[in-house]
Parts: structure tokens; C-alpha cells; sequence
């Protein structure tokens, strides 16, 4: 096996991983705050994904603006999730609320379904996006690359947001204790609305990529994404975006590593051995790759 | 400055709070003095919004302020030492101390104010980039109370902020408690420590099983005998 | 007296209502309706098994589909006939392709499996806490679907192994549950299930008063499997076709689902929770294929059925949010005491569940509009 | 009387910070010894270690003859060291007579099978434990709230409630991690009442945390106070009243404690 | 009181026979189920019109299997038991064909896969059990045929779909094919389905030195587009052949130009200028609004005829075990999807498989295989 070999299969592996990367960011905004597993998350992508290509094919809206308003849409059924499901469960555990969002997950599956059948449609971007740039050998499109730098330019602002801002302090200190960020006076519904805001926007662009990548939507299309970001979230060290972003590559390249250096007979089991990883990292780690130490003590 | 009357209070189904009534006046220390279970604590998370007043009325400077969100209380000056001292325990110190002041926006102020606690507490300079919650008793106590310091309370309610503290820290912590008094700030206090609390305070509440069985001038009552034998250990 | 206090009440919901269903349903089995109340016999010996983890020992599994499944793939294994095998199962060894047990024993020995397969799973993942426990745990359905789909000399691979006897009867069924249930029930409620419930309060105080995490969270795990692993078997016994398909996340998160709607922390939560998600959809189900209501014909609807059910589930959640039985066992207390069959012979106890029927709407009503307007205070 | 504890060298190191240096102790069997010291000299960490909830990063702690140093919590507790903690840590949605029952059970001799199959010994000793619960709580002067959940009571009953959890469980030496915060004068001064009763009664050894004076002084018959990690003094209430250090650092000049 | 209603419901009942129709109509087969369910209910609808089965109009009962195995055992069950039907037909996917056949085995109602191609289906389940298309050995056989007898193309590369039952089958009787034929598999590989790239496939085989003239995908309709467009993005424009999961628009709409130079063995030609097939593919764009999904519709079709064809023939439309024997005995029954013949024993017929091709982002029709 030659070093290109080698190499191009690393690249693929981080281009499938800044996809996850990208869903496993805007997972965990809202995951690093409430513990809320939401794997609804998924299916807003799912929509803001119909949203484009309805405005696009049936309106005829430029792309850009689809995005803009698919955003918007994604949004919207963020907070109308957030109000109606999880709000007044908040109080209510971590369990329960995982009840709430598999019910709005199916809700939202069956409504896309609903209003746009279940077939598979095509989902084209624009030749100049698709266009593939070679490297040696080594192909990506103008897509992947924007994903890849998309990536590392929304974690980069959102930590400087949590780490730097007002509101991204107030968000820490309501993921650390609810009761006391009340005390403090910070209003705890508005942080929850703005991670719901970020979280949303956040999956309508990975919806984008993803859609991008698989050039085929459905409405079942994002609860295996959804899942695996959540995966990639926990891997990489609950509350951490840097971990939600490392895990979402640590997946991505496992994944492609596996299906393309293994040889053809076990190459089934890529899943499996995804899994088989991320037990192992989690042994060494249990807390997640950059997780800390739960705080708190005897 | 504050006015309660007839304040119930219950959780789920049980109420703990059967009508009491009390007022601070401004620049007052108002301790809040009863035996365990007596409701104390249930009542300064009504005033603070962490708790839902049944019924009765809550005027913070005439305004009506019972029921409301808890960060809008906090605005309008109120602001709480909690009972079990409820740091952020996954924070460092700093940054517990900038969330004090979340609401208090001027730079200036918020090092006059931090220079201050650290004075104070001196403990919580050495260990600014520790993490809260390996603090050890004590010391999250000093945390809890130099945070509340920090947002500029006009009516700091303290829960039991003598509890873990060292004898000494605790004449520290009522050393502070007078110099505030002195700035005018005006605060309501519970204290287990009956006398300290009777000391320091103009006048003093006492509360027995949800409801206020006996009120007035704090000099008086460390005098009562009743006062004496069941809140000050029978000296 | 609340209505759920009356012990004659308790009785009728819980012991005779279901013994005249299961009486009738035995009579009439393989139609529809038995099929459901089986289907709802091994949905209880899953949750209930489930719960002994999720609820009671505080980590929280999503993985018990894999449990069935192993425990679906050893009982078909030890039932079918040796024919079947040479054509379903071509690699199996010599003295495995020729034994067929009795069902009740393969049974065990599907539980046995399972807790083997939770025991080597185990060791590693149950050091994790919380989501971390989660993932993993997901991780091994999908390790364990793998297998199943690629070793195609053992388990037919993707195409499942087909024609399982028909040995899922009501009496096995609920035998087992009733099992089940029984054992779970003492053990919760012995020094091992206070044991558990302390760990899942607090780890740190439950070490200092002599629990020993590991061995507790071992041994949770593994009779969890092992029930998981029976009603793999009934299941697939039940079904006549298994598949790894048949095994993965969405059925192992409608196990959880169920587990939390009906209650984690209560063995009779795992019951409702159960006959909720068991019979609600099929009543939903004639939504969709066009009722005609008032006259107006509707249009069919695909999906809506599970719409509902899902809005249902939030709403339900919302009311009671620790699970429709929360914390408490309504059938315990007095179902196994004597008071409550003496009076079947107190008049008095009719009269005043008659008082309690009556007056429950009135009741119930008082109590949502509490809610509501306890809600809105709150909003402010 | 009879050596019970024997601790040498103790030194518990969190990265940089030495919160224990160097503790040495020895527990005589029956007494009432004092561990004081300023906020965050390290007495909960000492306690910590000896429960086997830390590791010591170096020393050796003996119970009765035996190496307890790197054992795992649980086992210590069956020998008998049990212990409060100074925040809470109460088994927050069961009663409070099922949390004194886990401590009770924690020498129970019937099998799980025997529970499953409800064989009369399990009933048998099911009451029993339940007896003792009941016994332990009458004790601290809390079985009226028996029946309610432990985060419902209020502040002081739940500290009461945590020394009657570990009572159940036949302690030989009791580490009380401030068991008198948050309560009044007169309610500490009932503890004391109630902890020399226990003494008595089931002639333990007693390590008492406290910062309240009036406690300490009244109860205990040895005292070490700690300071940064370091015992800095030690001896008899009387004397350690007395010394200059122990008050500069910790009593302050105007107590007026008992 | 309920028997009453029942025997009042059974009067009308006489006029009327219920076919149990059952779909996965949500979930993740909807897409496949639901144009099928659609093709069927078009069907009965027709044959209601041209005055039903020897004067009696047909009634579909639906239920919705959900993609769920227990909500299609319980829906069969609910179909034989309460709908009353007396034959069942639907689903396009193998395990979940075997779950409602098991069940309708077990109560001797006939039952018809319209979609499943489970060659060994009817064998497993039982003597009620039938196929309405044919097996996956057919179209793998026809499709390994064409290339070596049609495009003479005697190397060939594997690309597989470890992910589920269909696609393995199928790659594994093209592979006997092929190979009994002289052809050699130069390389296998394997995906996931709905793996987004496929770089890691793509870039071993064009390290492989085996000299591959033809690539068979054997995948389903999800990857169809997607796995075609990389090949040919990275160069490769060799031929490509698959079965009817290739028999999708997305091919086409996905990969654009790309799809060409593809062949795909299926059911049916929608192009194919048979006035059958033009009648069935006007006739389902007036009733649904758009044309049909893919050929699943036109099986769905094909399998209410073959329903209404027994039903006429059977010595009596309401014994179950007589209309099993008619379906049997089906002969010759053009339909859509090709002409029906159950051989003497076989619960499979014997179909013809169509080659399209994809020209100018067309399928086009080449040649149709009898084996
Ligand atoms: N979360 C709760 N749920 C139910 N009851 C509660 C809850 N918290 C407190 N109570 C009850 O309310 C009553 C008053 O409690 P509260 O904590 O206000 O007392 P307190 O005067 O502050 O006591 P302490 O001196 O111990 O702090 C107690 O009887 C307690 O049992
Ligand atoms: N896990 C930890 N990580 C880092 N530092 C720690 C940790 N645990 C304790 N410490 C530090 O060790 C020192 C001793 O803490 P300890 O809790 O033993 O004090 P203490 O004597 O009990 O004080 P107090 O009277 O306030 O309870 C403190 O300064 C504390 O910050
Ligand atoms: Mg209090
Ligand atoms: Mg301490």
C-alpha cells in the first residue's frame, strides 16, 4: 500500500469527519448546556435540507437565499421544539426529556413525509461548489473544503463566544447549575433560546454539507447523523466543542481508515469497529477525549 | 424597603410558610432567626424568585415583585447567599466571581469591588484559577459570599453565612457584615448562630414552624428569657 | 380515599381484569388480539428488566435490543430442527446442529448467553457514567448487528433465520413475566435493590456504607440481560422470523421510551408504560386509512397515527414527568396482603369505590385545571 | 486503652497542593478526639483518606492492626470506619428510614437468592433491620420524619439523619464531618448530649470535625488542629485553647466559647 | 349485540372481497411501499370499474406495517382476523415479507410479496406463500448473461452492499453466474448503505491491476446515484450494470451525465412503448399527479391483477386455500411488469427481466432476458 494511498484515504476520512465534526458542533451547544440529548437534532436538519430545495426548485430562490431562509426555518422549529417540549420539562431530568425529543423527532420525520413523500430526492449544489480540486492525487470538491474551514472557523467563534462573552459565560454557568445562574440573575430562558438559535443554524449548515455530501435527501435522512453527533459529543468529552469537533474526526477518519486499509472480507464491520474505538478511547478516557474531570468532590 | 404580608409557601402539596408578614427598612439588618425546619430558608427563595409564593404579597420599594422570574428580583438589586452555597462547582473561582457581577457592568467597579473581597478573603486570590468545587468547605463558603459582594446587592439576603467557617473567618465574615451595614446596604440575615445574629442586627425576627412567633428590637431580645433559653442554648 | 387506594379497586385492575384477558386471549390464540397481549407480555419482561438498570441503579443503557437479539439467535439455535440448521445455520458444529431442547430450557439458555455477552461488555463499558454509559452501549447493538449480518454461516446473515416454531405461548409468556416480574420485585426490594437505589443517589456515600459499586453494577447488568435475553427468545419464537434488523437502535430506544413513559423507578411503571405503547398505536392505527367522521370522509393519512402518538408522549411526559407511575408501585403494597381479599367481603369497600368511580372525572378535571392555572402562574 | 487507628505521615497532594502534609495520629479505642483547623487545611481530606474515598499519595493508615492504606472504601466500612460528610450526601429520594436501612443492612446475612425466594430469614431480618432503623432514628431525635424523603427535611434533620445512617451500620470509629453546621446553639448543644449518649452506649471511637467551640470543647478529650495541611498543634481542649498559634490562626481573640 | 352487527356487516359483505393490503407506509420502506400500495389500490379501483370479480367489487384493507417487524406480524394478523381478508399481498422487503408470511402461512391465508425478490421466500414461509416478481437469482442471472453474452465483457468488478439482505443475495447469484459462465470477479468490495463517499472503494480499484471491464454494483436506489457519480468523477467510464435498486430517477439525477454508459436489469421499462405500460403509466399520473415513483408501483399493479386473476379462476373467491391454487396455476397473466407464469411447484414465476440502459439521461430499453 503506497503513502497516497494511505494519505488520500486520511483525507477522506477527514472530510467525512468534518461533516460529522459540523453536526456533532451544533449537537453540543445545546447538548453542553441542558444534557439534553436531543435527537431531534437531526431532523431540523432534515428540514432546513427540504427548505432549501423547495425554495430552490419550486420558487426558484438563488441558493444563497434559500440557505438564509432555510436557516430561518430551523430556527423556528428549534425554539417551537424548545418551547412546547422541552421547556416544560426542564426541571424533569435528563431522562425524560430524551422521551420528548425522540417524540419530536418522529413528529417531524412523519411530517416531512408527509408533505413530501417519501422518496428520495436529488440534491444538486451548484457546479462551482461541487467543482473537484485535485491535489496529487488527492480529490476534494470546493464543498469539502469550505466544510473543513467552516468547521474550524465556527468552533473557533463559538469558543470565543463561551469563553470570552457574556452570554457564552452565562451558558456555562447554567450547564454547571441552574438554580445559582438564576441567583446570579441571569435569565435562563434567553440562554436556552440562544443555544436553541446557535444549535438550529448550526444544523440547517451541517444539513447543507451533509445533503451536499449525500447528494440525496429523505425525510428519514437525519437520525443517523444526528446519532453519531451525539456519539461524537459524548467521545470527545461532554460540554466541550473542541471534543464535539475532535470526535466528529476521530469517527469520520476511523470510518474511512477502516474501509480502506482493512482488507475487503472485514470491511463490513466498519461500524462495529467505530464502536469497538470508541469504547477504547473511553476506556482510556472515561470522561471523553477532552473532557475534564466532573468537578465536585467528597 | 421590603414588605411581606401574609406570605404562604408550599412545595408540591405540603405548605411550610402559613402566612408570614416582616419588612426591612432601608439600610436595616434584619436577622431571621428559628429552629430547624422552620421555614428560614424557604422564605428568602420566595424573595429571591427560586420559589413561588402560594399567596400573599412581596413589595420590594412599593413594586410588587412576588412570583416574578428570578433574574428579574436579582435586577432590581436583590440578591442571595444561598443555604448549601450553590458555587459553580465545574468553574474556577474567577470566573464564579465574574458571574456575580454578571449584571454589573462597569470595569472600574468590578475591581474595586473584587480588591475588596479579596481583602476579605484572601484565599480566594492564591486560588483564582482553582476549580470551585475542589474548594474545600469553607473556602466556597468565602466563595459564595464574596460573590454576592461583587453584584452590588441593595438587599442581600444571607442564608446561614457562617456555616464551615473557622471561628475566626466567622468574626471576619460579621466584621463584614457591619462594614456593609455601615455603607448602607441593607440586608435580611439567617443565622443558626442566634447570638451573633441578635448582636449584629437592628431588629430580628423569629420564626417558628412557618410561622413568625415573636419580632422586635434586636437589644430586647437577646435580653428575653424565652429567647434565651430556646434559641441561645439556655446561657 | 383515592380511587388507586381502594385495595378492591387494585384488585380488579390488576388481577382480574388481566387474568379474564389473559383467560380469553389463551382460548384464542394466534388471532390479532392475543398476538397484541403477547406482544405486550414480552414488552413488559423488557422494560421491567430495563428499568433494574435505567431506573433503579442510576446508569442508563440504551443497548437491550442486543440482548435480544442474542437471546432471539440462541433459542432459535437450540430449537430448530437439524434440517433447518444444514440449511439456515450450515457452520454450526456437529453436536450444536443436532440438539434441540425443550423450549423453557433454551429460554434459560438464551438468558445465560446474554449475560455472558453483557458480562464481557461489561467489565469495560460500566466503568463509564452516565452518557458516556449511553454511547457505549448503543455501540454494542451495533456490534452485535454486525456479527449478526455477516457471519452468514451461522446466524443466515441479513436474511434472517426464518420458521421458529410457534412456541410463544400466552402461559409461557406471562409465566415468564409474572417470573420476572416477581424476581425483580423482591430483589428491589431487598437489601440488593436499596443497595442499587443508593448507588444511584450517591455513588460516594453508597461506597462508605459498604455497597461495592462494581459487583452491583455487574450483577444489575447482567439479570437485566438475561431477562433481555428470554424475551429475545419468546420474541422470536413469537415472531417465526429474527434478523439483525429486527434487533437495532429504534427498538432498543422504544424499549427506553416505553421504560420512561411508564416509570423507570416502578416495576408496575414498566406494565402501563407497556399496555400504552403496546395497544395505543393500534387503536391510532385506523386514523390513517380514512375514517369516515360526521359523515366526511378523510383522506388517508400515512403517519399521522405516529404523530399523534408522539405529541401524545409529550404531553403525558409533561404531566408526569417522573413516568405515569413516577417513584411508586400501585400493585404492591396490598396486593399480596391479606386485607386485600378480605375485602372482597366488606361491603363498605364497594360502596366507597363506587363513591371514588363516580366522582373521578369531577376529580380529575380539579386536578388539570389546578395545573393549568398553576401553570400560568408560573409563567408570570 | 487499646490503640484503634494508628495514622503515620499522611500527605495527599492535588497537583501543586499539599492540602495534607505529613498527619500523624494515633486513636485510642473509646475515645473522643478533635480534628480542627482553619478553612481548607485539609481535615475533610484527612477524613477522605482514611474512608478510602482519596488515595494517600504517601503514608500508611492502620485500623485495628490492620493496613487499611489503599483498600477500597466499601471494605473499610465493613470494618467499621464510618463517616459524614460535611456537604450532605444523603440518598435524596428515599426516605429517611431507607437511608438508615442501607446503613443497617450493610452486615445482613441473608443471600439475594433468599430474598428472591422469601425464605422466612429474609423476613426475619428485613424486620430486624427495620427495628434498628426505626431505634437509630428515635436516637437522634428525628423518627417523626421517617417516612419522608431525605431532601425534604429540613438542614439539621438531614445532618442528623447522616450520623443515624452510619450508627445502623455498627461503626467502631465514627469520622463526623462537621455535624453541627447549621444548627442553633441549643440544637448543637442537644448533638453533644446525643453523641456522648452514642459513645456510651456502643463505646465507639469518635473523630469529630467541628468549628463550632462550644461543641468541640464539650465533647472531646484530644484535639489536633491542623493548619495549610499541617497538624500545628495538639493536646488536651485545655491546652490547645491556651496555645497562641491555635488562636492566632484559628479561635480569633474574641470567642466566647464555652 | 356485536354478532348482530357483524352478521348485518356480512350481508353486504357477500357483494364484496377483501384483500388485505399490507405496506410499510411510513418508516424507513415507505419509499419503496408506498408507490407499490399505490399501484395496487389504482389496480382494484380498475377492476371495481370494469364491474369487479364476477359481479363482486374487491375491497383493499391497508394496514400500515411502519417498518416494524412486530407492527407487521400484528398488522397480517389484524388483516386475517378482523379485516377478514382472505388473501394478503404487499411489502418489498424481504424480512419483513418473511414476518407477515409466517403469519398468513400459519392461518392459511395466501399471501404475495409484490416487491420482495427473495428467490427462496415462498420455500421458507410455506405452500401459501408467493412472489409476484421474480427472484434475485433471475435478474442477478440475466444481468451476468448480458454481460457476458451481450457485451462480452468477461471481467468484472463487485461492488456490494453489506448492509442488507437484498444486495448480498443478488451479488451473490451474479457471482455464480458470471463465473459458471467463464467471467472472473477480479475484485469485490464492499459499502454501507448511504455511506456518502465511497473514495476509500473507489481508490482500490484503481490500484487494482485485474483489469475490470465492467463494474456490477449491486446496491439499492439510496447509493445509486451517489457510488455512480465518484466512479466516474475519478475517471472511471467503464460500463457499469445492476439490478432494479439501480431502477431509480436519482441515477439519473443524481450523477447526471454521468449515469450513462449504466445497465440496469429490471422489472420494467416505463419507457417501454407497450400500450399496457403507456395506459399504466397515464393512467397512475391522473390519479396520483406525478408519474410513478419507480417500478415498484408497477409491481404493485401487476400483484392486484394477479390477485383478481385467482380470484375469478378459484373454484370459490372466498376459500383461501382454493385461491391459493389459483395463484398457483396462474399462466401466462401479462402484466406491467412482465408476463406471469407459476411453473408446475414454483411459488416464484417465471418473468422475463428488461435491460435498460441510460442514454442521455434516459433509460433506455435494450433487450429483454428470458432465462
Ligand atoms: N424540596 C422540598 N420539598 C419538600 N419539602 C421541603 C423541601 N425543602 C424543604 N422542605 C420542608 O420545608 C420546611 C422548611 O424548610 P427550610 O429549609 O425552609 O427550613 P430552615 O428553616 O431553613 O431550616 P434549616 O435551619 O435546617 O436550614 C421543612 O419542614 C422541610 O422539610
Ligand atoms: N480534589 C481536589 N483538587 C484540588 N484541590 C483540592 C481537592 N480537594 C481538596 N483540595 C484542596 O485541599 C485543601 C484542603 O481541603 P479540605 O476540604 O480538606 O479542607 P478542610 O480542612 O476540610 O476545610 P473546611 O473547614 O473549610 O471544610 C483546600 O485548600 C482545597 O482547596
Ligand atoms: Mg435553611
Ligand atoms: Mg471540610
Amino acid at each position: 500500500m503506497d503513502t497516497l494511498y494511505v494519505l488520500s484515504q486520511l483525507v477522506n476520512g477527514l472530510k467525512l469527519g468534518s461533516v460529522y465534526a459540523m453536526v456533532a458542533i451544533g449537537y453540543s451547544i445545546v447538548y453542553g448546556i441542558l444534557r439534553l440529548i436531543n435527537f431531534a437534532h437531526g431532523d431540523i436538519m432534515t428540514v432546513a435540507v427540504y427548505t432549501i430545495l423547495s425554495l430552490v426548485t419550486i420558487f426558484g430562490l438563488p441558493l444563497w437565499m434559500s440557505i438564509g431562509a432555510s436557516v430561518v426555518m430551523a430556527v423556528v422549529v428549534g425554539l417551537i421544539a424548545e418551547r412546547t417540549a422541552y421547556r416544560p420539562l426542564r426541571a424533569a431530568g435528563e431522562e425524560t426529556t430524551l422521551v420528548s425529543s425522540l417524540a419530536v423527532s418522529i413528529f417531524l420525520q412523519n411530517l416531512m413525509m408527509m408533505i413530501f413523500s417519501p422518496q428520495r430526492k436529488a440534491f444538486h449544489l451548484p457546479e462551482n461548489l461541487t467543482f473537484l480540486h485535485n491535489f496529487n492525487g488527492i480529490r476534494l470538491s470546493t464543498m469539502n473544503i469550505i466544510t473543513f474551514i467552516a468547521v474550524i472557523v465556527i468552533l473557533v467563534i463559538l469558543t470565543f463566544v463561551i469563553k470570552r462573552t457574556r452570554v457564552g459565560m452565562a451558558m456555562r454557568a447554567c450547564s454547571d447549575n441552574m438554580d445559582a445562574s438564576r441567583l446570579m440573575g441571569i435569565n435562563i430562558n434567553h440562554v436556552v433560546v440562544i443555544a436553541f438559535i446557535i444549535g438550529s443554524s448550526l444544523a440547517a449548515l451541517s444539513g447543507l454539507m451533509l445533503a451536499g455530501e449525500y447528494k440525496t435527501i429523505d425525510p428519514m435522512m437525519g437520525f443517523v447523523p444526528g446519532l453519531k453527533a451525539f456519539c461524537a459529543a459524548v467521545l470527545g468529552g461532554i460540554g466541550s466543542l473542541g471534543g464535539a469537533v475532535l470526535g466528529g474526526f476521530v469517527l469520520g477518519v476511523a470510518e474511512m481508515l477502516f474501509a480502506g486499509l482493512m482488507p475487503t472480507e472485514i470491511t463490513p464491520y466498519r461500524d462495529a469497529f467505530v464502536f469497538v474505538v470508541l469504547i477504547l478511547v473511553l476506556m482510556v478516557r472515561p470522561n471523553g477525549i477532552l473532557g475534564s474531570r466532573e468537578g465536585g468532590r467528597s | 424597603m421590603l414588605e411581606v404580608t401574609d406570605l404562604r409557601v408550599k412545595y408540591d402539596t405540603i405548605r411550610v410558610i402559613h402566612g408570614v408578614s416582616l419588612n426591612v427598612r432601608e439600610g436595616e439588618l434584619v436577622a431571621l432567626i428559628g429552629a430547624n425546619g422552620a421555614g428560614k430558608s424557604t422564605i428568602l427563595k420566595t424573595l429571591s424568585g427560586l420559589l413561588k409564593p402560594e399567596s400573599g404579597e412581596i413589595l420590594f420599594n412599593g413594586q410588587p415583585i412576588g412570583g416574578l422570574a428570578c433574574h428579574k428580583i436579582v435586577q432590581q438589586g436583590i440578591v442571595q447567599v444561598p443555604e448549601g452555597r450553590q458555587i459553580f462547582s465545574k468553574m474556577t473561582i474567577k470566573e464564579n466571581l465574574r458571574l456575580g457581577a454578571f449584571l454589573e457592568v462597569s470595569r472600574k467597579r468590578w475591581e474595586q469591588n473584587l480588591e475588596r473581597v479579596f481583602t476579605l478573603f484572601p484565599i480566594l486570590k492564591e486560588r483564582y484559577h482553582q476549580v470551585a468545587g475542589t474548594m474545600s468547605g469553607g473556602e466556597q463558603q468565602m466563595l459564595a459570599i464574596g460573590r454576592a459582594l461583587l453584584s452590588n446587592p441593595r438587599l442581600l439576603l444571607l442564608d446561614e453565612p457562617s456555616m464551615g467557617l473557622s471561628p475566626l473567618m466567622t468574626e471576619q465574615v460579621f466584621d463584614v457584615l457591619r462594614t456593609l451595614k455601615q455603607e448602607g446596604i441593607t440586608m435580611l440575615l439567617v443565622e443558626q448562630n442566634a447570638y451573633d445574629a441578635l448582636e449584629i442586627s437592628d431588629r430580628t425576627y423569629i420564626l417558628e414552624t412557618g410561622t413568625i412567633t415573636l419580632e422586635g428590637d434586636s437589644r430586647r431580645l437577646i435580653n428575653d428569657p424565652g429567647v434565651k433559653q430556646a434559641y441561645l442554648g439556655g446561657v | 380515599m383515592r380511587l388507586r387506594d381502594n385495595h378492591l379497586f387494585r384488585l380488579i385492575i390488576f388481577v382480574i381484569l388481566p387474568l379474564i384477558g389473559l383467560i380469553v386471549t389463551s382460548m384464542n390464540s394466534g388471532s390479532y388480539y392475543s398476538g397484541l397481549v403477547h406482544l405486550f407480555g414480552i414488552n413488559i419482561i423488557l422494560v421491567a428488566s430495563l428499568n433494574l438498570v435505567n431506573g433503579y441503579s442510576g446508569m442508563f443503557s440504551m443497548g437491550h435490543a442486543a440482548f435480544m437479539a442474542i437471546g432471539a439467535y440462541a433459542s432459535a439455535m437450540l430449537t430448530l430442527t437439524a434440517d433447518q440448521k444444514v440449511f439456515l445455520m450450515p457452520a454450526l458444529p456437529d453436536w450444536l446442529m443436532h440438539l434441540t431442547l425443550p423450549f423453557p430450557v433454551t429460554l434459560l439458555v438464551a438468558g445465560v448467553l446474554a449475560s455472558v455477552t453483557a458480562l464481557l461488555i461489561g467489565f469495560p463499558v460500566l466503568r463509564f457514567k452516565g452518557h458516556y454509559l449511553s454511547v457505549a452501549t448503543i455501540g454494542l447493538i451495533v456490534i452485535v448487528r454486525a456479527v449478526l449480518d455477516n457471519e452468514d454461516q451461522i446466524t443466515n446473515g441479513a436474511r434472517g433465520v426464518t420458521g421458529l416454531p410457534d412456541y410463544a405461548s400466552t402461559g409461557i409468556i406471562f409465566s415468564v413475566a409474572i417470573l420476572c416480574l416477581f424476581v425483580l420485585y423482591r430483589l428491589i426490594h431487598s437489601s440488593y435493590g436499596r443497595g442499587l437505589i443508593a448507588m444511584r443517589d450517591d455513588w460516594t456515600a453508597a461506597q462508605t456504607l459498604g455497597v461495592n459499586l462494581t459487583t452491583k453494577k455487574l450483577s444489575a447488568f447482567l439479570i437485566s440481560a438475561f431477562m433481555a435475553g428470554m424475551a429475545g427468545g419468546l420474541w422470536g419464537h413469537m415472531q417465526s422470523v429474527i434478523s439483525g434488523k429486527f434487533f437495532y437502535i429504534d427498538t432498543s430506544f422504544k424499549i427506553v421510551e416505553t421504560s420512561i413513559i411508564g416509570g423507570m423507578f416502578s416495576l408496575s411503571g414498566a406494565i402501563v408504560g407497556s399496555a400504552l405503547m403496546t395497544f395505543i398505536p393500534e387503536l391510532l392505527a385506523p386514523l390513517e386509512t380514512g375514517i369516515t367522521l360526521f359523515g366526511v370522509q378523510l383522506p388517508e393519512l400515512y403517519g399521522a397515527s405516529n404523530m399523534i402518538l408522539a405529541a401524545a408522549l409529550i404531553l403525558i411526559i409533561i404531566f408526569r414527568r417522573q413516568g405515569i407511575m413516577g417513584y411508586s408501585e400501585i400493585i404492591t403494597d396490598s396486593l399480596f396482603s391479606r386485607e386485600t381479599y378480605l375485602s372482597l367481603f366488606r361491603p363498605d369497600q364497594y360502596s366507597s369505590l363506587a363513591k371514588a368511580i363516580v366522582t373521578l372525572p369531577v376529580r380529575s378535571w380539579q386536578s388539570l385545571k389546578a395545573r393549568w392555572v398553576g401553570q400560568k402562574h408560573k409563567s408570570l | 486503652m487499646a490503640e484503634l487507628l494508628k495514622v503515620n505521615n499522611l500527605s495527599m497532594h492535588f497537583r501543586g497542593l499539599k492540602a495534607v502534609q505529613d498527619f500523624s495520629a494515633s486513636l485510642a479505642e473509646h475515645g473522643i478526639y478533635g480534628l480542627i483547623g482553619t478553612n481548607g487545611a485539609g481535615k475533610t481530606t484527612v477524613i477522605n483518606m482514611l474512608s478510602g474515598v482519596l488515595k494517600p499519595t504517601a503514608g500508611t493508615i492502620e485500623f485495628a492492626g490492620r493496613d487499611i492504606t489503599a483498600m477500597r472504601p466499601d471494605r473499610i466500612a465493613r470494618l467499621g470506619i464510618l463517616r459524614t460528610y460535611q456537604n450532605l450526601r444523603l440518598f435524596r429520594r428515599m426516605t429517611a428510614l431507607e437511608n438508615v436501612i442501607i446503613g443497617a443492612q450493610m452486615h445482613h446475612s441473608y443471600s439475594d437468592v433468599d430474598a428472591v425466594l422469601t425464605l422466612p430469614c429474609f423476613r426475619v431480618e428485613e424486620d430486624e433491620m427495620r427495628r434498628v432503623a426505626r431505634e437509630m432514628l428515635a436516637l437522634m431525635g428525628i423518627e417523626r420524619y421517617a417516612d419522608e424523603r431525605a431532601n425534604s427535611l429540613p438542614y439539621g434533620a438531614q445532618r442528623k439523619l447522616e450520623i443515624a445512617r452510619i450508627l445502623a451500620a455498627r461503626p467502631r470509629l465514627l469520622l463526623l464531618d462537621e455535624p453541627a453546621a447549621g444548627m442553633n446553639p441549643q440544637e448543637s448543644a442537644e448533638l453533644v448530649e446525643i453523641i456522648r449518649r452514642i459513645r456510651e452506649t456502643f463505646g465507639l471511637t469518635i473523630l469529630l470535625i467541628e468549628h463550632d467551640m462550644k461543641v468541640v470543647m464539650g465533647l472531646t478529650e484530644y484535639i489536633y488542629v491542623m493548619a495549610t495541611g499541617q497538624i500545628i498543634a495538639e493536646g488536651k481542649p485545655d491546652e490547645v485553647r491556651k496555645d497562641q498559634k491555635v488562636i492566632t490562626a484559628y479561635l480569633g481573640r474574641k470567642r466566647r466559647d464555652a | 349485540a356485536k354478532d348482530k352487527s357483524e352478521d348485518e356487516g356480512a350481508s353486504p359483505a357477500a357483494d364484496t372481497i377483501n384483500v388485505g393490503a399490507l405496506f410499510n407506509l411510513t418508516g424507513g420502506q415507505a419509499s419503496l411501499d408506498q408507490p407499490s400500495y399505490n399501484g395496487f389500490k389504482m389496480a382494484a379501483d380498475e377492476i371495481n370499474a370494469a364491474g369487479g370479480i364476477n359481479g363482486k367489487m374487491i375491497e383493499v384493507k391497508v394496514v400500515d406495517g411502519k417498518t416494524d417487524q412486530a407492527s407487521v406480524a400484528s398488522a397480517a394478523k389484524k388483516l386475517i382476523d378482523v379485516e377478514k381478508a382472505v388473501v394478503v399481498a404487499g411489502l418489498s422487503d424481504s424480512n419483513y415479507a418473511l414476518a407477515a408470511g409466517g403469519v398468513c402461512q400459519s392461518n392459511s391465508i395466501p399471501f404475495i410479496t409484490s416487491g420482495a425478490t427473495l428467490p427462496t421466500l415462498p420455500e421458507q414461509v410455506g405452500d401459501y406463500a408467493f412472489l409476484a416478481p421474480f427472484g434475485d437469482n433471475v435478474q442477478a442471472y440475466a444481468c451476468a448473461d448480458y454481460a457476458i453474452d451481450d457485451l462480452k465483457m468477461t471481467k468484472c468488478y463487485l461492488l456490494i452492499d453489506q448492509s442488507m439482505e437484498f444486495t448480498k443475495t443478488l451479488a451473490h447469484f451474479f457471482k455464480e453466474r458470471y463465473e459458471e459462465k467463464g467471467g472472473t470477479i477480479v475484485l469485490t468490495d464492499n459499502y454501507m448503505n448511504k455511506d456518502p463517499d465511497f473514495s476509500a472503494q473507489i481508490d482500490r480499484f484503481l490500484a487494482d491491476k485485474g483489469g475490470a471491464e465492467i463494474l456490477f454494483i449491486s446496491g439499492v436506489p439510496d447509493d445509486a446515484g451517489v457510488v455512480v457519480k465518484q466512479f466516474r468523477d475519478k475517471g472511471v467510464t467503464l460500463p457499469i450494470i445492476s439490478g432494479d435498486g439501480f431502477d431509480t430517477p436519482l441515477l439519473m439525477e443524481v450523477a447526471g451525465d454521468a449515469a450513462n454508459n449504466v445497465y440496469v436489469g429490471t422489472h420494467a421499462s416505463l419507457e417501454n412503448t407497450d400500450p399496457a405500460v403507456q395506459k399504466f403509466v397515464a393512467d397512475y399520473t391522473a390519479v396520483y399527479g406525478h408519474a410513478p415513483e419507480n417500478a415498484f408501483a408497477a409491481l404493485g399493479y401487476d400483484t392486484m391483477y394477479l390477485i383478481a386473476n385467482a380470484l375469478k379462476n378459484a373454484t370459490d373467491p372466498t376459500d383461501p386455500a382454493a385461491i391459493r391454487d389459483a395463484i398457483g396455476a396462474t399462466k401466462n397473466l401479462k402484466g406491467v411488469t412482465g408476463t406471469v407464469t407459476y411453473e408446475e411447484g414454483s411459488r416464484v414465476p417465471t418473468k422475463s427481466v428488461t435491460i435498460n440502459k441510460v442514454e442521455g439521461g434516459k433509460f433506455v430499453f435494450q433487450k429483454e432476458v428470458f432465462l
